[in-house]
This record gives C-alpha cells, sequence and structure tokens, in this order.
C-alpha cells in the first residue's frame, strides 16, 4: 500500500461512523480503565498473599470514596485542592518545563491571605475574599512565574529551582506564622488572625465541598481552553515542542514561559488561599500538607491535560477517601493505600506504551480487514 | 567535656557535612549513573526509605549491620529494575513513574516497617578518626562511618569509570544518543536498566545508612526528601560524580549551620537558617547557570533537560 | 448496643513517642466490654480530618472521638461538634472555654511537673552544668516544658542553664540527631526533648555520652546506663475514665486536667546512674507535688530577656491555667521564643 | 547454505558483496522490491536514486538494521546471514549514515575507541592516544581528538564519521550522501583517498549520492534505484549523466529554474558592526558590513563552522549581540514575531526537523506556525482549526509534500519533505527577505532543482535573499553576489558573475 492508498483509508475513516479522533478519544478512556483494572487485580494479588479480602477491600474503597454522598463529599473536598495544584505542574509542562515545586506557591498563597487578614481586617467580605485571592494567586504567580524567568533569564533548571524554592517557600512560611504575623492567641497551633467570619468562604450548596473545588473545575476547563483552542495556547505548544523553532517564528518564548509558569502558580496560589479562607480560617503550618506533589502525579497521570486533570485528581482523591474505613475495617495501617496507589498509577503510567499498539482502532480495522 | 564556644559553629558544619552528606553522596551518584544512562528516576526517594526500612529489618534480624546494608542495596537494585524495566517501554514516561515509585516504595516501607520502629538494630561501626586531638567534640565530628569513606571513594571511581572504562563510555553513550548507541550495537535499554538498577542499589545503601547509622532508627519520618534532594543535587552537579560529592557535602554542611548557630545562642529565625542549604544551593545554581552555554554537560537523552 | 470510640492520630501511632503513647491508651479502652475501638493514624491536619470524624460517625457510628493532635481543634472540631450534637469530641490539648460547644471537651495532663522532675535527676548528674532540651516548636505546652526542666534542675543547682534548639517540626529526625549533636558539641551532658518521636534524640544522645531523660514514652531500653528517669503520658487510665463515665450515661466535664496525682502522668523508674542523693530530692519533690498545689513557676522569677514573670509573691500552682498560655523562657534558657 | 557469521573471518583486503532479491516491506508499503545488485571487490560502486527510492532502505538491510522480508546478502560469495549491525561489523562491513551518529558529548578520541568491538574493559588512554595519533598521522585529514564532538562542525563531523570506519579497518564501506557537507575540495580529497583505498583493493565502497560530478569522477559502476525497484546501471565510463538521471527520475520532467529578471530594488538587510560569541563561548563572530537587496541573492559561502551558523542565529534573534546592529528597510530590527510580520521575513534554517519544527507536533500544525496568530490582517485570539486544515492542505498538495496524512506528526515525513512543508510555509504569501541556509542538504536533484527554482522565483518577484550555504555548486547557481565566511568574519566579496572558484575556495580554506 502507498502513500496514497493510506491516505485513502484515512480518508474512509473519515467516512466512517466514528472519526479517527473520536476513536483515539475512545482510546484515551478505554486504556487507562484497563490499567486501572490490572492495577487493581496486583493489588488483590499483594492483598491475598496478606490474608486479607481483595472483595471486601474494594467494597470499601468503592464505599468510602465513591459509595454515598458522604463519600463524593469527602472525595470532592481532597480533589479541590489538587485540581489547582496539578495545573501548577500541567501549565507549565506544555512548554516543556518540569515543575515540582508547586508546593511553594501553595504555602506562600495561603500566607498571603492570611496576612491580607491581618494587615486589613476591617474590609467588608467581598472586598476581603477578592483580596485574598488576589494577593495569593499573585504571591504564586511570581514564585513560579520567578522560576520560568530564572530559566529564561538566566538559564536555570527550572526542576531543581523549584524543588529548591519550595523548601525555601515552607520556612518562610514558618517563620512568618510563628513571627510578625502570628496571633498571639494562637497558643499551641501558630497561626496567623483568624480571618473574619465574613471573609470565610463557604460551600457549594448541597454538595458541601468548598468553593475551591468550583473554581479549580473552572480552571481546568479554562486551562484546557487557553491551550487547545487559543493562539496562545498554540504558541505556548510551539515552545514546548521546539524551542528553536518557536524563536525562528519570532515568538517570544521567554515570555511565554514566566507566562505560563507564572498562571500555573497563580492557581497553586489560589489552592492555598482556599485552603486557608474555607478550610483553616487562618494561615499556619497545616498549609504544607504536599498538595503540591500530589499535584506533580496527577499532571503526569493526566499526560499534562487540564481536562484529564479532573478524574485524576478525583480518582486519587478518592483513594486518599477511602483509606480512613479500609484502616478501620481490615486493620490495615495507613501505608496500604500508599501501596495501592503505587500499584494503580504504575500501570496506569504503563498504559500509555499501548497507545496505537492495543488500540481499539486497530481492533476494529483487524476485524474488517 | 570543654566548652569550645563559638568555635562549635564551624566544627559542627564539619560533622554534619560528615555526618548528614552520606545518604546524599550516594543516592547523588546513583541518579548520577542513571542520568548519565540518559533516563531520569525520581522516585529514589522512595527508594531510599525501602532501603532505610529494610536495611534496619535485617540489620535487627541478622544482628548484623552489613548484613542489613547489603539487603538494602539489594532492594534498592529491585526498585531500580523495576524502574528500568518499565521505563524501556516505549511512550511511558520515566519522569511520572518516578513519582508512582516514591508513593510506591514509601508505601510498601511504611506498610512492613511497622514493626520495626521499636527495636533496636545494630549500627554500622564509625572510624574515630580524630583520635589525635585531646577534644571530645573534634573527637566526635571526626568519627567517620565507613559508609562515607565508601561515598568518598565511589565518587572518585565512579569519575573514573565514566572515563577510562568500556562500561564507563558505554553509558556516556547511550545518554547522549541513542541513535549513535544503536550504531555502536549497544542495547540501550539494557544499557539504561542496569545504570537504574545500580543507581537504586545505591540509593537504597544511602537509606541503610539513615536507619543504622545516622540518624541509626527506623521510623515514617527517616528521610526529609534527602532522596528527592540528591536527585535534585545531580543537575546541580552538572552530572559529574566528584561534584556529586561536593554538592553533598555542601548541602550537609549547610544544613548543619542551623542547630549549631541555635547552640550557641543565634536563635531568632532558625527557620530561615534551616533554609540555608536550599538557599546556598539555589544562588550557587544561578550563579553558575547561563544561557549562552546551557548546560553543556546534560546528557543528550534526559528527558528532564530535552 | 455498645459504645464506639474513635481515635484519629496525626502520625504513624507506632511512633514511639506521641501517637503511640494514645494508642496505647486507646488499646487498654479496647479492653473494656461493649466498646468498640476504630483508629486511623497519619491524618494531617486539614480537612482530612474533618472527613475522618464524619466517616467515623457515620460509617462507624462513632459516638465519642478522641482526635488527639493539638491542631484538630481549631478549626476542624469546632466545625463539626455544632453538626454533631449527639458525638462527643474529646480532644487532647486545647482550651476549651464556655463559648465553644458543650459537647466538646479539651483534656491534658500537667506533664511540665514530670520535666519537673526530670530536671532534677538531671541536675544532679550534669558535670558541665549545662542541660539540653531539643524542642520542636516554640508553643506553650513546649515552653513549659523547657523551664520546667530548667527550674528543676535549678532547685539542684542554681548556676545550670539549659540550652534549646527548636527543629521546627514534630517529626524531622534527621535534625533532631543534627540538633542533639549541636548541644553535645556546646557541652550539654544530659539531654531531652519534646518531639513526637524521642527516640533518635535519646540514641544520638547516648552515642554521644549524654545522659538521658525521657518524654512520652519510656525509653530506657534504649540506652539503661544512660536513661536517668522520663516523664511519661498515661492516657489509658484518662481513656477508661472517660469511656466509663460515658458508658455509664454520664456527662465527661468540658475541661479536664490532671498531673501526676490524678494518673494523668508517670515518671519512669529511677535509672542506674541516678545517685543516692539525686534518688531522694526526686522521690523528696515527686512526695510534694503528689499532694496537690506544688508550683513549678514561682516568684521571683525572670525571663532570659530579663523581663519578670512572676513577682516574688506570686507563684502558679500546676493547675493555673494561665500556664496553657507561656510565652517565654525562663533565665537561665539559652534560646529563643521566636 | 547459510553461514553463520562466526564462521567467516573477514579477509585482510577489499571484499565483494552482492543482494539478491533483496525485498523490504514496512506494513503494507514495499520499500524495496526483489532488489539484486552486486558490488565487486575493491570497486567504488554508486547507489543512485530519488529521495526515497529506498537506497538507505538497502543499506540498512545490509547492514543488519532492518531484517529484509526476502532475500540474502552474499559476502564474498557466500550466503551469510547478518542478524545485527555487530555482525555485520564482524563481516568487516561499515557505514556511514546520512545523519550522524556521533555522540556529541564525547571527544572525538572517546568516539574512536568506544567504536571500537575490541575495547578493553579498562581504557589505558596513554595507549590508545598513542594508537591514534599514529593513525592519524597516516590520515589525509585530521580532526581535533580533545574537544566534545558535539562542538564541532557538520563537515568536521564528517570528517571524523569517515575516520572513524577507516580506524576500525572496515573492508566494505557504505557512505550514505557523505560528500553534502563538505566542500567541493573536501570532498575530492576525501573520495579521492576513498578511491585510492578501492584501487589499491584495500577496501570497496558502496556510496549513495546525489552528485552526478562525484559519480562520474570518482565511481567505477553505478546502480539506480526507483520506488524500491532496481531499474538499472552499469559501468560509469559506458554511462553519460542524462542516462543515469533518465533512469532515476523515469518519465518525469525536471523543474527549471526560472530566468533571473533583472530587479534593481533598494536595501533590505543590512547588519553592520554586528559582534557576538560564537556557540563555544570562546570567539567572536564578527559582521562588518553586510547589505542585501531586493531581488537580489547574496550567496554566503564558507566552510561549515566558520560563524554562519551564529550568524544565521543573530539574524533570527536567537544570539543577542554585544554591539553592532541589524536593520530591516532602515529599521532597527530585533526579530520578533510582529516585525517579522510587518517586513514579511522568512527564515529557513539547516536540519530543519531540528531547527523549524516542533516533531511531536501535526504536519497541518507545523506549517501553521507562520499564520496561526494573524490573518485577514488583524491578530487572533481562537485558534482557527478549520483554517489550519485548509492552509496545510493547500501548501501540502502545492509543494508535493508526501506525508500520511496532515495529522501525522511531522516527525514522521523524510527529511526531503520535511524540508518542503517548511519551505510550503515559509514561502507562502508575500516575502521580501528571505534567510536561508543550506536548504538542499541531503535532496536528491530533482528535489533540489525544484527548491531552487522556488528559491529563484522569490528573488524575481522582488524579495531580497541571503543564501548561507556549504555547498558551493549551490552558491554558484543560485547568487547574485557572493560573499566568503572565514573563522566567524567576511573575508570576500564578489559579483557571482566574476566569481573565480579558485580564489573563492582560496579564501574558504582560510588564505587571505
Ligand atoms: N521504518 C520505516 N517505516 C515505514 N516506511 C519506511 C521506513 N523506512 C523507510 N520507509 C519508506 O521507504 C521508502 C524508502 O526510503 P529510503 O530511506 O530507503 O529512501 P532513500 O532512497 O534513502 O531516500 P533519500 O535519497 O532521501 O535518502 C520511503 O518511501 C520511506 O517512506
Ligand atoms: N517509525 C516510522 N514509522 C513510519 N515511517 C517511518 C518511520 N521511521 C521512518 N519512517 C519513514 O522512513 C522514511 C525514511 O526516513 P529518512 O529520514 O531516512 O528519509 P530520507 O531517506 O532521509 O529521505 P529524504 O531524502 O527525503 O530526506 C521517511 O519517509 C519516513 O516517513
Ligand atoms: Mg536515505
Ligand atoms: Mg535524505
Amino acid at each position: 500500500m502507498s502513500i496514497q492508498a493510506d491516505l485513502a483509508a484515512g480518508a474512509a475513516w473519515r467516512s466512517g461512523f466514528l472519526s479517527e479522533a473520536a476513536i483515539r478519544r475512545i482510546d484515551a478512556v478505554i486504556l487507562p480503565l484497563a490499567a486501572l483494572l490490572a492495577g487493581m487485580i496486583a493489588f488483590a494479588i499483594f492483598l491475598v498473599f496478606l490474608g486479607k479480602s481483595p472483595v471486601e477491600f474494594y467494597l470499601l474503597v468503592y464505599k468510602a470514596g465513591f459509595g454515598t454522598a458522604f463519600s463524593w463529599t469527602n472525595t470532592l473536598s481532597r480533589a479541590a485542592p489538587l485540581l489547582l495544584a496539578a495545573l501548577c505542574v500541567a501549565l507549565p509542562a506544555r512548554l516543556g518545563l518540569v515543575i515540582i515545586g508547586g508546593e511553594g506557591a501553595i504555602v506562600l498563597g495561603g500566607v498571603a491571605a492570611g496576612a491580607v487578614a491581618t494587615l486589613l481586617p476591617g474590609l467588608p467580605g467581598a472586598a476581603g475574599i477578592a483580596l485574598m485571592a488576589a494577593a495569593g494567586a499573585l504571591i504564586g504567580a511570581a514564585w513560579i512565574g520567578g522560576i520560568g524567568a530564572l530559566r529564561h533569564y538566566r538559564g536555570v533548571n527550572e526542576t531543581i529551582a523549584s524543588l529548591l524554592l519550595a523548601y525555601i517557600a515552607i520556612a518562610l512560611m514558618n517563620h512568618l506564622v510563628e513571627g510578625v504575623l502570628r496571633d498571639p492567641a494562637s497558643l499551641n497551633k501558630p497561626s496567623t488572625a483568624p480571618l473574619p467570619d465574613l471573609w470565610r468562604i463557604g460551600e457549594i450548596p448541597g454538595i458541601g465541598v468548598h468553593w475551591g473545588l468550583a473554581v479549580g473545575l473552572v480552571a481546568c476547563v479554562a486551562s484546557w481552553v487557553l491551550i487547545e483552542k487559543t493562539t496562545f495556547g498554540f504558541a505556548a505548544r510551539i515552545v514546548g515542542g521546539n524551542v528553536r523553532a518557536a524563536q525562528i517564528q519570532g515568538l517570544p518564548a521567554g515570555l511565554l514561559m514566566i507566562g505560563f509558569t507564572a498562571l500555573g502558580g497563580a492557581f497553586a496560589g489560589l489552592a492555598g488561599m482556599f485552603e486557608v479562607a474555607a478550610v483553616h480560617g487562618s494561615a499556619n503550618a497545616s498549609l504544607a500538607a504536599g498538595y503540591g506533589y500530589t499535584g506533580i502525579l496527577i499532571a503526569f497521570l493526566a499526560r499534562h491535560n487540564a481536562l484529564a486533570i479532573i478524574p485524576a485528581a478525583v480518582l486519587f482523591a478518592g483513594f486518599e477517601a477511602s483509606s480512613g474505613l479500609v484502616q478501620r475495617r481490615l486493620a490495615l495501617p495507613d501505608a496500604t493505600v500508599l501501596v495501592f496507589e503505587g500499584m494503580v498509577f504504575i500501570a496506569i503510567l504503563v498504559s500509555e506504551t499501548f497507545h496505537d499498539r492495543f488500540s481499539c482502532k486497530r481492533l476494529i480495522r483487524g476485524s474488517k480487514g | 567535656m570543654e566548652d569550645i564556644g563559638l568555635w562549635g559553629v564551624p566544627l559542627a558544619i564539619l560533622g554534619g557535612a560528615i555526618r548528614v552528606s552520606t545518604p546524599f553522596i550516594f543516592v547523588s551518584i546513583g541518579e548520577c549513573l542513571t542520568e548519565r544512562s540518559g533516563r531520569i528516576n525520581l522516585g529514589l526517594e522512595g527508594t531510599l526509605v525501602f532501603g532505610a526500612m529494610s536495611g534496619y529489618a535485617v540489620a535487627y534480624h541478622s544482628n548484623s549491620a552489613w548484613l542489613g546494608t547489603l539487603a538494602a542495596a539489594l532492594a534498592g537494585l529491585v526498585f531500580g529494575l523495576v524502574h528500568g524495566y518499565v521505563c524501556k517501554l516505549p511512550k511511558v514516561n520515566d519522569i511520572a513513574i518516578g513519582i508512582a515509585l516514591m508513593i510506591f516504595g514509601s508505601g510498601l516501607a511504611f506498610f512492613f516497617g511497622k514493626p520495626y520502629v521499636q527495636p533496636v538494630a545494630p549500627d554500622l561501626p564509625a572510624i574515630p578518626l580524630g583520635f589525635w586531638s585531646q577534644v571530645p567534640q573534634v573527637q566526635a565530628a571526626l568519627n567517620v562511618n565507613v559508609l562515607f569513606l565508601a561515598g568518598i571513594v565511589l565518587a572518585f571511581a565512579a569519575s573514573w569509570m565514566l572515563k577510562n572504562t568500556r562500561i564507563g563510555l558505554t553509558i556516556r553513550v547511550a545518554g547522549d544518543s541513542a541513535d549513535a548507541a544503536r550504531a555502536l550495537g549497544i542495547d540501550v535499554n539494557r544499557v539504561r536498566l542496569w545504570s537504574t538498577a545500580a543507581g537504586g542499589a545505591l540509593a537504597g545503601i544511602g537509606g541503610a545508612y539513615l536507619s543504622l547509622y545516622y540518624p541509626g532508627s527506623w521510623n515514617e519520618g527517616i528521610s526529609s526528601g534527602q532522596g528527592l534532594m540528591a536527585v535534585a543535587l545531580v543537575i546541580f552537579a552538572r552530572w559529574n560524580p566528584v561534584n556529586c560529592l561536593y554538592a553533598s557535602l555542601l548541602f550537609g554542611g549547610a544544613g548543619a549551620l542551623g542547630p549549631a548557630l541555635q547552640s550557641v545562642g543565634v536563635t531568632s529565625g532558625y527557620y530561615l537558617f534551616y533554609a540555608a542549604p536550599y538557599v546556598l544551593t539555589l544562588a550557587l545554581l544561578i550563579a553558575t547557570s547561563s544561557t549562552t552555554r546551557a548546560m553543556p554537560s546534560a546528557p543528550g537523552e534526559l528527558s528532564i533537560v530535552k | 448496643a455498645g459504645l464506639t470510640v474513635g481515635f484519629i492520630y496525626v502520625g504513624p501511632k507506632d511512633d514511639y513517642g506521641y501517637n503511640q503513647a494514645h494508642a496505647e491508651g486507646a488499646a487498654v479502652v479496647k479492653q473494656i466490654e461493649g466498646v468498640t475501638v476504630v483508629e486511623e493514624e497519619q491524618v494531617p491536619e486539614t480537612v482530612d480530618v474533618q472527613k475522618t470524624m464524619e466517616s467515623m460517625i457515620g460509617f462507624d457510628g462513632a459516638k465519642l472521638i478522641f482526635p488527639t493532635s493539638f491542631g484538630y481543634f481549631d478549626p476542624h472540631i469546632l466545625a463539626l461538634a455544632p453538626k454533631n450534637p449527639d458525638v462527643r469530641f474529646e480532644h487532647c490539648g486545647g482550651l476549651w472555654t464556655p463559648d465553644k460547644p458543650k459537647n466538646v471537651g479539651s483534656y491534658f495532663g500537667y506533664i511540665g511537673m514530670g520535666q519537673y522532675l526530670n530536671g532534677i535527676a538531671a541536675g544532679h548528674a550534669t558535670k558541665s552544668k549545662k542541660i539540653g532540651f531539643v524542642a520542636a516548636k516554640p508553643i506553650p505546652q513546649v515552653l513549659l516544658n523547657i523551664n520546667s526542666f530548667l527550674l528543676g534542675a535549678r532547685a539542684v543547682d542554681p548556676s545550670i542553664t539549659c540550652h534549646v534548639i527548636f527543629t521546627g517540626e514534630w517529626s524531622l529526625a534527621v535534625k533532631e540527631a543534627e540538633a542533639t549533636n549541636a548541644l553535645a558539641d556546646q557541652g550539654v551532658d544530659v539531654i531531652t526533648c519534646h518531639v513526637d518521636g524521642p527516640k533518635v534524640v535519646m540514641e544520638t544522645g547516648a552515642g554521644r555520652g549524654m545522659f538521658l531523660c525521657g518524654y512520652h514514652a519510656n525509653q530506657s531500653s534504649l540506652a539503661p546506663e544512660k536513661y536517668l528517669t522520663g516523664a511519661e503520658w498515661n492516657w489509658g487510665k484518662v481513656y477508661t475514665d472517660m469511656v466509663k463515665t460515658t458508658l455509664a450515661g454520664g456527662e465527661i466535664a468540658n475541661f479536664v486536667r490532671g498531673g501526676l496525682a490524678e494518673g494523668f502522668v508517670k515518671m519512669s523508674p529511677l535509672g542506674p546512674a541516678v545517685s543516692e542523693e539525686a534518688r531522694k530530692q526526686f522521690e523528696a519533690t515527686q512526695a510534694e507535688i503528689l499532694k496537690g498545689g506544688f508550683a513549678v513557676i514561682k516568684g521571683p522569677l525572670k525571663d532570659n530577656k530579663g523581663n519578670v514573670v512572676a513577682a516574688a509573691d506570686q507563684s502558679f500552682a500546676e493547675t493555673d491555667v494561665a500556664l496553657e498560655s507561656m510565652g517565654y523562657l525562663v533565665e537561665g534558657v539559652v534560646g529563643s521564643t521566636s | 547454505m547459510k553461514v553463520p557469521p562466526e564462521e567467516y573471518k573477514a579477509p585482510d583486503r577489499a571484499i565483494a558483496v552482492a543482494t539478491l532479491g533483496m525485498t523490504m516491506r514496512f506494513g503494507s508499503f514495499t520499500a524495496l522490491d526483489n532488489v539484486s545488485i552486486t558490488v565487486a571487490a575493491g570497486s567504488f560502486h554508486v547507489l543512485l536514486g530519488e529521495n526515497g527510492a529506498g537506497k538507505s532502505t538497502l543499506v540498512k538491510c545490509m547492514m543488519g538494521f532492518y531484517r529484509p522480508t526476502a532475500g540474502q546478502m552474499m559476502v564474498e560469495g557466500r550466503e551469510i546471514e547478518v542478524a545485527d549491525p555487530r555482525a555485520a561489523h564482524d563481516l568487516g562491513l561499515g557505514m556511514v549514515y546520512q545523519h550522524f551518529t556521533l555522540v556529541p558529548s564525547l571527544t572525538a578520541a572517546e568516539n574512536l575507541v568506544i567504536s571500537r568491538a575490541d575495547v578493553p574493559a579498562r581504557i589505558d588512554w596513554a595507549r590508545e592516544r598513542k594508537g591514534l595519533a599514529d593513525f592519524m598521522a597516516r590520515m589525509p585529514f585530521s580532526v581535533p581528538l580533545d574537544i566534545p564532538v558535539g562542538r564541532l562542525a557538520a563537515g568536521e563531523k564528517q570528517k571524523l564519521e569517515l575516520l572513524k570506519q577507516l580506524y576500525l579497518g572496515r573492508r566494505f564501506l557504505i557512505l550514505d550522501e557523505p560528500t553534502s557537507v563538505l566542500t567541493p575540495a573536501e570532498a575530492d580529497e576525501l573520495l579521492g583517498m576513498v578511491r585510492g583505498l578501492t584501487t589499491s583493493k584495500q577496501l570497496t565502497c558502496l556510496m549513495i549520492s546525489h552528485k552526478f560530478r562525484e559519480v562520474t569522477a570518482f565511481a567505477d559502476e553505478v546502480s539506480v534505484l526507483r520506488r524500491g525497484e532496481h531499474v538499472g546501471g552499469g559501468k560509469v565510463s559506458e554511462l553519460s549523466t542524462a542516462d543515469m538521471a533518465a533512469m532515476m527520475i523515469g518519465e518525469k520532467e525536471l523543474v527549471r529554474p526560472a530566468a533571473r529578471l533583472a530587479v534593481n530594488g533598494g536595501t533590505v538587510l543590512s547588519v553592520s558592526g554586528a559582534r557576538a560569541p560564537d556557540r563555544s563561548g570562546l570567539k567572536t563572530i564578527e559582521i562588518a558590513d553586510l547589505k542585501v537587496k531586493s531581488g537580489e541573492i547574496v550567496g554566503i559561502a564558507g566552510i561549515s563552522g566558520n560563524g554562519q551558523m551564529e550568524l544565521m542565529e543573530m539574524l533570527a534573534g536567537q544570539r543577542p549581540l554585544k554591539e553592532g546592529e541589524i536593520r530591516v528597510k532602515d529599521m532597527p530590527f530585533r526579530a520578533t514575531r510582529g516585525e517579522a510580520r510587518r517586513f514579511n521575513i522568512r527564515y529557513l534554517p539547516e536540519e530543519p526537523l531540528r531547527n523549524a519544527c516542533a516533531p511531536k507536533m501535526t504536519v497541518a500544525e507545523n506549517i501553521f506556525f507562520r499564520d496561526f496568530d494573524f490573518a485577514e490582517g488583524r491578530p487572533r485570539f481562537w485558534l482557527e482549526g478549520r483554517r489550519m486544515k485548509a492552509e496545510a492542505a493547500a501548501r501540502v498538495s502545492e509543494y508535493k509534500v508526501k506525508t500520511a496524512g496532515l495529522s501525522a506528526p511531522i516527525a514522521s515525513l523524510s527529511g526531503g519533505n520535511v524540508q518542503r512543508a517548511v519551505l510550503s510555509r515559509e514561502l507562502n504569501g508575500e516575502v521580501d527577505l528571505l534567510i536561508i541556509a543550506n536548504p538542499c542538504f541531503g535532496l536528491d536533484f530533482s528535489a533540489v532543482a525544484e527548491i531552487r527554482a522556488r528559491i529563484v522565483k522569490a528573488r524575481n518577484e522582488g524579495a531580497a535573499v541571503l543564501l548561507i550555504s556549504e555547498d558551493l555548486d549551490e552558491i554558484l547557481e543560485l547568487s547574485d553576489r557572493i560573499l566568503v565566511m572565514s573563522e566567524g568574519g567576511i573575508v570576500y566579496e564578489t559579483p557571482a558573475s566574476a566569481a573565480n572558484i579558485g580564489e573563492i575556495g582560496k579564501h574558504m580554506a582560510g588564505h587571505h
């Protein structure tokens, strides 16, 4: 068959009931699901060796992660910060930058929100929330965008710089909440002054999860549109595909790098702000809860596709949500879920190797031929 | 004990460099080998933690710290092999697998490590290189663990190996240009598999040092990100094993600054002192980077710097 | 229908320290007829702990919950208590005040007294007249322990100083070890600590030839020759009392405190390195404390910046709530609160 | 009877190699169809064919890179199975690939030593160095042994590739377009040397080339492939260039460049006093004065590695100037996208896949790079997928880009087709300034003719063209004015009409 024939086959596909793009999309769903199943089977074997019942385990995971309305509240509450944290990895990744220090932006975003509340407690609620959001997003943007700038202007490797800066950010946070920003009334848990009640961000009516979830979802969708459907996203993808080609095209590679890292950082900063305004009510060391690091895994699971971050984060959060019930009912340690997650994620990541190999396109085509 | 006052600070930095750096040395040299072969293993944190646990457990049961270290190395080897094997499948992202393995390794270590938090396992021996001094603090600082010395030897040996042996050149070829390697008849995947395995084994030993010598016990907080940081130090060290050694010493020494300053009464802003190793590394990184000579020594096949 | 009791720990429940002390208390509760215990470890002080509590209530029917980490209190317990009026939340270390929900209680032990007794043993053991303290964060509970430790030692010899190093985290093995070494380099020869798991400090200290005073749990087996004594929790008794009260349909008081006398806290048996003289003073002081009304913080007392913290005629008994917001280090402590 | 390679011992002289009915299918596509060729011991044999004719595939089968679908290899008259490249090497077969196979971060010395089959586990560098020095002394040219190969210029790399094969003592050498990056003099020297080795029966050579000049000057025999089939061949002495071309392209018409129109335009590009560090950061590139006028092709000749690529980078804004200025149409020019659009400036860098494409993005996306954010005189915010497909389809058919589809990754195209795709993107619409580097590297003559015709057409339509090329023939054919670059500066200038090859060559070689 020649290239012409190949093109013709492609045309035949396009005229068929499923377009090639649609098939690719189905592939993108079926493969990870098959991998999820494979990972679950592997873990089931592990459990059998331990003398525990896999059936019981999976029933518990289902029940505690996805089985009841409360489980969904639980899962989605945990997913909320992860959506924004994962964007901080996925957006720069589209330009070829591997940022692993989103934790720093989250923590500082939270501190910024706490600082606003400490410095300007008199403002009305809406203004306070807007100001906190702006402060959190800004500091996050500056922190991660600064990494993009260091990369562009000084050639500093962004991966190591972001990791170092995450540690530095956590030190700064501790220094501030135990120092100048400390509320003297926060005795055994040094924190900033509690947010005025009107500044607290509440729950989305009916689902018992704070508004950070909605913002995270919107951010994921908007990021996807930005990357896939706008010329800015296209320019960013060119930079990610080949910086030299982008430069030859006169694209401002440096500005794009700084812009997208800053955008990712702004999202992470917002995640920190929501932790303070919707969960903790003040900034303290609990901000460094590791969401930034979990976000890396989620972004890679989603292959840096902003929309795919949503299911990846929900899956992860569901596993986390089930951890408690698994501990209590099966008398297994907390680490059980870590082992489970490790197995499942390795399986999902490995499944990428089967794209274009075991794809349903091939199956259909094979059955035709 | 004599009062050595402010002299305690430089001494603590020296002692800290010796005590704290060893896990960094092992992990970063191991990762250096892995990355020189063109693969990155971000999961060494998990390997380190599992090495710490398995080393401690085996040392406890066998009553031999050396058997424990060996076990940690073997466990690390297995993790390296898993990473190496999985990543040789086409389209599998090595960074992502590393992160998943980090979770998996820590999870397994915590899972099986529960019974070993309380028992006391034998420690690895130390060599009292400070015997010449009458000052107990100097003696303590120079009480050097065998693995630290092994780490120094390893750094120079690895560096020599990369330049002067067939294996070393093969690793570099595989890391720099897979096409060229194939043209030379080198099985790139196999080279990377074993380089990753070696990196894992060394990370396992780094973990054993943590649990069997310093701090010398097993618990879930035994590693505070040493594995991840060591991977970052490799980039900082420009993929040179001897530089990895220096970077680790610098990092360990800077880490001792905070406690040492507090012990002599410089106490305010201790969080910032604790950040010293990170700040110092970042400052050096910025100072030594350049846009016009972008990462001249980076292995060409490395996904993280491509 | 029995009673389901939930325990929540911030770290691993077998950390040989803070969390294990609570978990051992939970294990005692398990033995009580008609009681089911559910436990969850490694629960961070975020939305996670709220969901864990809700899950224990919803899935397990827990009616009495012990969230044992300080950071669980505000906002997490305070957010859930009003929504679950039939569940009792008993929190360790918090300061319940009457404006807080009625189904919330806070309990804690006067472990500062234990550190005072540690200090007496240390005061006799130290030759360099420098004792050391590895602490996580400068919060009131920790500061009270540091101050008590030094004041105990000063009851032996007023020239003794106490060097403090804050590690900044509750559980950070390498830094704890480094802190212990740094203290040893300064000539400190008796050490204690307030971090979640004291094992690293104890082992490193013993390795540097220091005498040890334990914390949270009995660590004497780690270095029997060097271990002087230790301030231990005795949560089994506290929890048993509370669970039995609940089973009997009674109300637990919202604000519960207790010390050596009430059995909340106990001392490890004195080690072989404790001299006869030290033993005498230790036992005499302990007897004094058991009588009640003993004050460690009493005037005249200055902090290490020179401010008066207790006038000559002032004294703060262990039960004094003012101690729970301590913000200073007393004279003789080398270190600062920020 | 098949002989396992280990039973066969490579002789110490030129060896004869033949293929019998070699067939290679990739999926359903037949790249090689029953090809039998015979290369006699000690002959200099050339394999001719258009891009994609199957030449590379044939030699890869011979070298054990591919397992042919059918067919045999004969070495010294014996049927032999070549399982992998290592087996081929053991037989004394060697190959210089179209794309470099040197390891960039290794030095030349390391590259040479590691390529040996018998590298000892521990390398004694003192001894190796002496051996290398002895070897180099016997060679007609040399390369610096101690700097990483990545810092060598393309020409030097190609020389090193050849040196490597000779160092390895290969008795049958396959060269896949080895001279594309060499100056004619270098090429002649190199091929002359190979020729010497073949006539003395020390070596057999099978060369893939698109240059008839080299064929007639050096080769004994040719074989011609067309669409995977062996369509002819014979002794070079019995064939004319026209015969060979006819065999290659069949009945197809060659594109002839349009006649040059006299265009007299103003200065479009002017560079004055521009200085920038070179890639190694050790030397400085200095362009004192360079002007290109509308309707003029200025060719910059030079041996690779004399600053041409840095000049390209300076013009494209990839290499910041330390001093001096670049002006376009008398306005300062900083190579932004806006300026490039306003002034209609287009670039065609060398190795387009590496320098002008995002390899994993699709053909359509790559073709869209220039227009995605601007259409009908105004900037666009939304990406217009339909416009992208339409444009790409038009370009692909106009420039006859062979691709499996518009949504195939551009990296899956052959080198020549990548070149076409990029050209189709850059020559589309009005062009005022065209900056090109090595546009025909590795392309066959019909493709070359087509591309050159397009460049001349752009010139005739008023574009100012700056052509940087290492191929002197190309410079001579296309340029109106010729400059020579050497050691980071422009050292010579002549109008094409008065060009003297000897003079140019002298300046290229640094004698000025
Ligand atoms: N690995 C492969 N998979 C699929 N098709 C291939 C592969 N390798 C080569 N081909 C196809 O085989 C044909 C011959 O390619 P080959 O590289 O041998 O051409 P060539 O004669 O060397 O051309 P050039 O002069 O451009 O080097 C091309 O049409 C190409 O598309
Ligand atoms: N993995 C692959 N799958 C499909 N086709 C491939 C693959 N690898 C290479 N090809 C095809 O192989 C052909 C040969 O590639 P190569 O780059 O060697 O071409 P080439 O011989 O240099 O052609 P040109 O002379 O046009 O540059 C290309 O046409 C390409 O489409
Ligand atoms: Mg070819
Ligand atoms: Mg080609």
